[in-house]
């Protein structure tokens, strides 16, 4: 299994919602986060003193799959976060151990 | 001193304390939009109900009032009383528009317009009635400006929401309509309630005399109709809204009380309380629906000021010559139709103008980011990061 | 015009403005509660309020002041002036109760109890007093509503605490209390604010008359004391937290400042300053020890109504004698204990009855997750995610 | 009743009236405050604002009124009206205070320098003009207070910011300028819309007399031109910074409109409305850059009180000649003089001498951390986590 | 080592930090994340217009342990967990490679 | 490659930002927790009655690393993080498998 952290941008959430759909994905857990990277903030103006907002931003997702979808479902979200300017962001994988669904005690496969 | 000075005194000082509540409703419309938009924009919306206010008095001083009133020879309280009374009205018609156009229209041009609008637009009608005017004439009456002030403001601010369109993401390609809430219902809740407390200056000042008897006694019944009418549209609208759909929606009940507000301005002294309430019960009723009917048209107005001022306003009118013998309904279609007429046609040719030399809408970008960091450099609560983005 | 012409106006004029006065109380309330309860239950309280002011205007139009004062001869200032004065007042005590049974008492069952205590329940023993009743004959002294107003609206309110519980998780298994601190403290101290300005319409409106000389001085010493006494209420609960735990507790000193507002309510005009600067801090002392007691007692009162206006309510009415003449001990005792047996009793029943058909606590799921989503169906910030639950 | 004794009672009542607009302010100042601090020093400044009014209101009663004006005989109005009135002045003064020592000072030290400057220092000055000491004698003319309320609040705000230095992390070592934006945008214009309008009871009521036609022209002529002078700072404010920096700034917008405000209250009534206006335009330009130059000279300000008040109150002194033919520039530049001398030097004394003792600036981990958990115990909006952090 | 990461109800928290403090394990790093799932956001309704938050609010806890406690840990945070309803949330288990406490310098083992 | 997660004081975070640019790490993404450990929260007081935020704010940093920047990386942050008291947190390296940057496609040394 995998877990995977897609960073992306905040207006993109739905389509990439949509398209981790279509792929059989429906699970995912979502975090409001700050990036930094090559992308800059705005400036602001407050009283007359310029300041920039230097983080950005940016949706995380963490998302468990099986080692069959992971391909798939990178793939998907790359292709749903995509707009070509600086700042789409990033996807990582790591290797999962172990999962385990509450409610029913599932466990790795079935509990994802 | 004489009996004549006193009463002088006395008359412009009620003028004065009625026009300092109808100032302070300019803090109730800055917070009732700061409310019903999102943070995104309320940097923004605040910036432009300060300056709307700013601009509307410093035009209406330099042009409008001369305009609407020429040379006033007032003899019963100082001059200046009144002309105090009457600029805080031209900023209350202004900040209708402000509302109904909020979170898409550019700044620049919508400063642009309040100066046409308070400098021109509206100080040529309301001389047709309160100036003495064709429409006083015809008989038209609008005690205090359910039409003259309201509907006008209303009729300006759909010519604006139809040049502008609907905020990105209010409606769906296939007639969907999505609930856009505004961030912050407390000050949604306090805007309404000093709207409130202003209409009763709005309202009761505009007997414009105190002294004797009899003015006394028609002053005092406007504040209690004026309140009966807000307090039952705001119970009308909560059980249309709690039998519609099972829940106690806070802005339908503030605007079911603005509404009250808005259809008793337009004769607050003639009725009995309870016909008062009565006007205020069909006040809540209409706003309600036409909020629901307005958004089916896809005519986006984020606080529902056109239902509020123009609806409420309209029907304001029309109700007169139930509790007011002079009053006919034909003069009071005239009236209304000329003041819509003159105001929607006007305010649309002035959005047209500024549509297409600066431009009247923001930038899409700017729309999704807000305009509070792009056009005011700070956001509403910078501390705060919304958790919801639209 | 004749000299009482015009002063029937200036009358009928102060009366107006000192109801607008009070009627801007109702902000006051909205805004302090909404500041005290947690963000899930904001929007609840927010309509909790404004209906609650519109029902209470409604009913006491349509009953309550018959029933109160029948048909009053009142040939000083217009009877409409009156009407609207006295009918802020009962918005006034029902706005204590909300606060009281905040965060989980149900919206339906609560506006059901607000139309029997303002259409019957505080009309009838005002009508005791106010009303020209056997308090007024036994000489019970209550000018501006320290039992009448506030008192009574405690006791309904403690009636409605004892048959709703405390917030789940306010106290422990083993007699822990825990804090659930307000989610706005600027909403706080600004609806507090609204309070002590409407206060001086409240107190200064009660004279009832303004005209002649004495009237006059009475009237300005009353809006002194009114200011003193409130000053000393907030400098006393200040100083007694900050001893006591260190810290400049900002809701304590702004239960000072109303605990001093409600007790110089019972006899405004007789002290002097200095006198009413010493019941102020009499009240700032009670009402921080009440509150610390209450909490004892498990009786959850999230705004600290009963303290405020139940306890220096009859703390006000005791300390009459002191500066008037005519009042005495055990008229104020026999008043006090008429008006909170009556309306103690009488709410007990009805949310007795209330308790039995529709239920008066919302369900523990609603609770838990705050009624503004599953009640009013917006919450109050929704764009903002509350980082800590309760 | 005779003709005298209703102009009493009418000009009691406008006393009051006035009095209580000005007594509003302090929700002004509070909201104000509230908006442009940080997040974790919310509930400090809001508990600052609340005690300082009481202190102010105690201090000025048990000590100050006599210092300034002795036992006055008042024949026109109730003495007590003429008290309530000067007392919410001293409150105006301590409130400028409180903003431009924001997020920094301690609060008990706060406290003490408040009761020195409401109980004598304010009252001594206060004594030499509006008392009819040698600044009256000497042709000096401030007709509501830009020097002796406004200026004189803004010398004491300016001596503790000198002791004090700014907040942390506001400068940088190689001269660079941070910008430290406040938490809550619509509490700071609610603020500014509320000392607008409170502005009408500081400038109209100090008149002091209503009856009377020329006394309520004047009355009326200060409205119009309070306005005014409001709304032209506002538009001004709003125009520089569009054209320096191409942004709308809020906060510079509502800097503007109080400079206009604090500007015109030095002669309200005897210029022209146009003439108003022009005195707003120079007060909105003047702060703006009074605004950015005390940043450059590293003087910390968070609210700008320095610049609206003492700036603008200055100017405001100065360009009495242009409209009253009884000042002189001498008089004015004498009175700003000694008000100026006095209460800095004053304020310096007690600054350093509570520096000494108790201190006045919060520990470093405390101003880091917030003053409102570690010296109020509670946030201010406990339940939404900032989620900048400075 | 092993890095764990449940996401449950945030009701559930005080509940499994007790759980967690009884097994030995005292430190944890919590953030408020939203879930989609199986679980459905409530209906509000805003002006006549229906809306659902399609996002559930949830906590992730973040816990690093050592090999030995997983499991214990895992169980506990599962008992404590669990309502037996939908949106009770999962547990994922990585393998954590490296710790460092940085006040003390300490690894591994120790920094945990 | 290495994901770097990073617990530090929120006060810190300029400082480890300034660090992390000097050894040429200039992504990252940041996220608010809360931690609980050994670092108490402060008192409060409301309405006299005592209470103690449990739980500290803490920042969270996550930084998609090469193996061989990872030792650098870990040490940057511990210095800069560095200030002796209870609650200066705790960095965890794990395995990364894979890191994709979705403007480019380009993937994981070049993709970080
Ligand atoms: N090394 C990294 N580790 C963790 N997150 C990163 C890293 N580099 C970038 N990010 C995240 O990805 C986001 C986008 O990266 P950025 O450099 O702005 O643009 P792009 O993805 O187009 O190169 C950043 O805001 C940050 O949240
Ligand atoms: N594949 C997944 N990857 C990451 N998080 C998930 C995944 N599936 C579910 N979650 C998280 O677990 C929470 C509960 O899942 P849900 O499907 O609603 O109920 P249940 O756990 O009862 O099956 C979700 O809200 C989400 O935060
Ligand atoms: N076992 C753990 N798993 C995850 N995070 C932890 C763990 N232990 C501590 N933390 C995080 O590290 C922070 C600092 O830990 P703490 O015990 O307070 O101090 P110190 O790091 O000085 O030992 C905590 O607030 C928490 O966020």
């Amino acid at each position: 299994m995998r877990l995977i952290i897609a960073i992306i941008k905040p207006a993109k959430l739905a389509d990439v919602r949509d398209a981790l759909s279509d792929v059989g994905c429906n699970g995912m857990t979502v975090s409001e986060v700050k990036g930094f990277g090559r992308q800059k903030g705005l400036d602001e103006l407050y009283r007359g003193t310029k300041y920039r907002a230097e983080f950005i931003p940016k949706m995380r997702l963490d998302i468990a799959v099986t080692a069959e979808q992971c391909d798939n479902v990178v793939h998907a979200i790359k292709d749903a976060a995509y707009t070509g300017n600086t700042g789409d962001g990033k996807v990582f994988v790591l290797k999962l151990e172990h999962a385990v669904r509450i409610r029913t005690d599932e466990t790795n496969h079935d509990a994802i | 001193m004489t009996l004549q000075q006193l009463s002088y005194s006395l008359d412009t000082f009620y003028l004065l304390i009625s026009a300092v509540l109808v100032m302070w409703m300019a803090a109730g419309f800055s917070m009732l939009e700061a409310g019903l938009v999102r943070s995104k924009n309320t940097t923004e919306i605040l910036v432009k109900n300060i300056m709307l206010y700013a601009v509307a008095c410093t035009c209406y001083l330099l042009l409008g009032y001369q305009l609407m009133y020429g040379q006033p020879e007032l003899t019963d309280y100082a001059p200046a009383a009144d002309f105090f009374f009457q600029v805080v009205f031209v900023a209350t018609a202004m900040s209708i528009v402000s509302g109904a156009v909020a979170e898409r229209m550019k700044l620049n041009s919508f400063l642009l317009f309040c100066v046409v609008l308070t400098a021109v637009i509206y100080p040529v009608q309301g001389s047709w009635s309160w100036g003495g005017g064709f429409l006083e004439s015809a008989g038209f009456s609008d005690f205090a400006g359910s039409g003259i002030v309201h509907m006008a403001g209303a009729a300006a601010a759909l010519a604006g929401v139809l040049l502008l369109g609907p905020r990105r993401g209010k409606y769906g390609k296939d007639g969907q309509i999505y609930a856009i809430p505004g961030a912050n219902m407390p000050l949604a809740a306090l805007g309404t309630l000093i709207l409130w407390m202003g209409w009763f200056g709005f309202n009761g000042g505009s007997q414009l005399q105190l002294s004797g008897t009899e003015n006394a006694q028609i002053v005092a019944q406007i504040f209690v109709n004026t309140n009966a009418a807000a307090a039952c549209g705001a119970i009308t609208a909560f059980l249309v809204m709690r039998i519609l759909w099972r829940k106690a929606d806070l802005t339908m009940i503030l605007n079911g009380a603005l509404a009250g507000l808005v259809a008793i301005t337009a004769e607050p002294g003639e009725p009995t309380a309870q016909v008062a309430c009565l006007i205020g019960v069909g006040a809540g009723l209409l706003v309600v629906f036409s909020i629901l009917a307005l958004d089916r048209l896809r005519l986006d107005d984020p606080v529902g000021a056109i239902s509020v001022h123009g609806v409420a306003g309209l029907y304001g009118l029309l109700v007169v010559p139930l509790s007011s013998a002079d009053a006919t309904l034909s003069a009071q279609l005239l009236g209304a139709g000329a003041i819509f007429g003159w105001v929607f046609g006007a305010s649309l040719i002035v959005w047209l103008i500024l549509k297409v030399t600066f431009g009247i809408r923001v930038h899409a970008d700017e729309e999704y980011q807000g305009s509070d960091v792009s056009d005011c450099g700070v956001e509403a609560y910078p501390e705060f990061t919304p958790s919801k983005q639209n």
